[in-house]
């Protein structure tokens, strides 16, 4: 397949998809190797950042999907004055950000840090789709492990997980 | 203590109230048990009049740890078993360090939330899309009936399992596991990138075992790794 | 504003829009002249045209809609056609469904109890004439409320919409 071809063809099924789309299933319906795609992806993302283009597209860990541009929000708000800028509260942001830097992670484990109960502020990031259940730790009691969705990575503009800021500990290595 | 309404809602329990004192009193946080913390906290926990008792509960706790602490500084040791039992002064420390990295990183959090903002997705399509041939010639009550209660058993699954899963990688992964891993993938797959390797590798751990992995396999000889250009991807093949 | 920004965001306002929207809407959001985004958004059409596009714009007289190009159908046929047993008359039905039960109902509503968008259903719906436009909802936007015809009810021989069979949850009223 030509990459002009590929390029027209990946924006055809993201449309469709609407929501986020793995690049290892574009490829197989495109008949060419992920490499092939994640790297023409790539360059499609890069240009679209480069003209602002109106719909651009996200890199969500391996998946891709199609979102608008930021810069044209003002026009979107007055014509569909659209509700969807939640923000998220101290507690839940707080509870969120040590679950999105050791995840998965128990519900003990967060309240370790935290030092309070956090019953509150997961079901409020669960019942918003920031995190969901990521299956059973192995130790006594099974406790339930949490991670963060893509909509996490949607929500504060990330591509990967591996984007987030370093930690100060971090830093210090 | 200020004239100042202290209110438990202020703080996100214990550990934040702690650090909040500890920054107005400008000291380092080793330094708590050697300052008047202490006392400050216990003084805030009197002007509670109103106990929340759900969220005070793990504020009182708390004192009751800042007391016990500060009490055995008055009492002289015991000489032996000091060495097993944990340093409770110390084990507060830590954990106030530890939540301190994760308040700040909240506090970032919170501006990439706000850069991020604005943006709009798009549902899926409705598909097949050549609507213009639908015939509903045949399509009885029934058949209406059916459908919405289909719809309706849909939603009720989607509620109940609402969230998509980012699959995870299990978490403790020994080289040996990973080294395997990565033979499996080049059987499957012919080649693979060196990024495919550490895609949804969420943990700090886990990238170290899997660049381990393929170091071994490079030193032993059972993989290359051939790049064109510099900035090129580098691309993984059994030898 | 640059003739290049009018472009992307005319791009971002379709791609949220969903559905068809006037050129005179847009235009009064971008602060342009209706002849101005006209002209604009013909030459958009052009270009994609020229380039094969994934995503193409189609004009339906005063109005733009976004929508895919068909060379990339088998594709999408490829990843999203669910089975050969759900046809384009089970996504009306559906969405009639819906409608019936609910009535009157906005677009917006229907889709987020479909999870799709259902532009097209509501389309091929109307023109059959089995439901029709019942005023617009006094929430922000006014969107237009839907509601089934007398059509409908010959279709489908109920005198009443009474008739309709009772819900699984309301009989347990």
């Amino acid at each position: 397949m030509v990459e002009k071809n590929i390029e027209n063809a990946i924006e055809a099924i993201l449309f469709v998809a609407g929501e986020a789309m793995k690049i290892s299933d574009i490829a197989s319906a495109l008949e060419e190797s992920e490499v092939t795609v994640s790297s023409v992806a790539d360059r499609m993302i890069e240009e679209r950042k480069k003209n602002e283009s109106g719909i651009e597209i996200l890199r969500l860990g391996n998946k891709l999907q199609l979102s608008t541009n930021q810069a044209y929000e003002p026009y979107i708000k007055k014509l569909f004055m659209p509700d969807n800028t939640y923000t998220i509260t101290n507690a839940a942001i707080e509870t969120l950000s040590i679950i999105a830097y050791n995840q998965p992670i128990t519900r003990g484990e967060i309240e370790k840090i935290r030092g309070v109960s956090c019953t509150y502020s997961l079901g409020a990031l669960l019942a918003k789709g920031l995190i969901s259940e990521a299956g059973k730790k192995e130790t006594l009691g099974h406790p339930i492990l949490y991670a963060t969705t893509d909509e996490f990575l949607r929500h504060f503009g990330l591509s990967d997980l591996m984007e987030l800021p370093k930690l100060a500990e971090q830093e210090n290595e | 203590m200020d004239n100042y309404q202290f209110k438990l809602d202020q703080f996100e329990g214990p550990l934040d109230l702690l650090l909040h004192l500890i920054k107005k009193s400008k000291i380092n946080i080793e330094d708590i048990f050697v300052s008047e913390i202490t006392e400050q906290y216990l003084a805030y926990m009197e002007e509670l009049d109103e106990l929340d008792m759900d969220r005070a509960s793990d504020f009182l706790t708390m004192a009751a740890t800042l007391v016990y602490i500060k009490s055995r500084t008055l009492v002289p040791k015991p000489v032996d078993d000091d060495e097993l039992e944990e340093d409770p002064e110390q084990e507060l420390i830590e954990r106030l360090k530890a939540y301190k990295i994760f308040k700040e990183a909240s506090q970032g959090m919170k501006t990439m939330e706000e850069t991020a903002r604005g943006r709009h997705f798009k549902l899926p399509q409705e598909y097949p899309f050549e609507l213009d041939n639908f015939s509903i010639e045949g399509a009885t009550v029934d058949k209406l009936y059916a459908a919405f209660n289909r719809i309706m058993q849909r939603v009720t699954e989607h509620e109940e399992n609402p969230y998509r899963q980012i699959d995870f990688a299990p978490e403790v992964v020994s080289v040996r596991q990973r080294r395997q891993d990565i033979l499996d993938m080049l059987k499957e797959k012919g080649t693979i990138s060196f990024d495919m390797l550490f895609e949804g590798v969420a943990s700090r751990l886990m990238m170290a075992v899997t660049f381990l992995a393929l170091l071994e396999l490079l030193h032993i000889g059972k993989i290359k790794a051939t790049q064109k250009e510099n900035t090129d991807v580098i691309i993984i093949s059994r030898k």
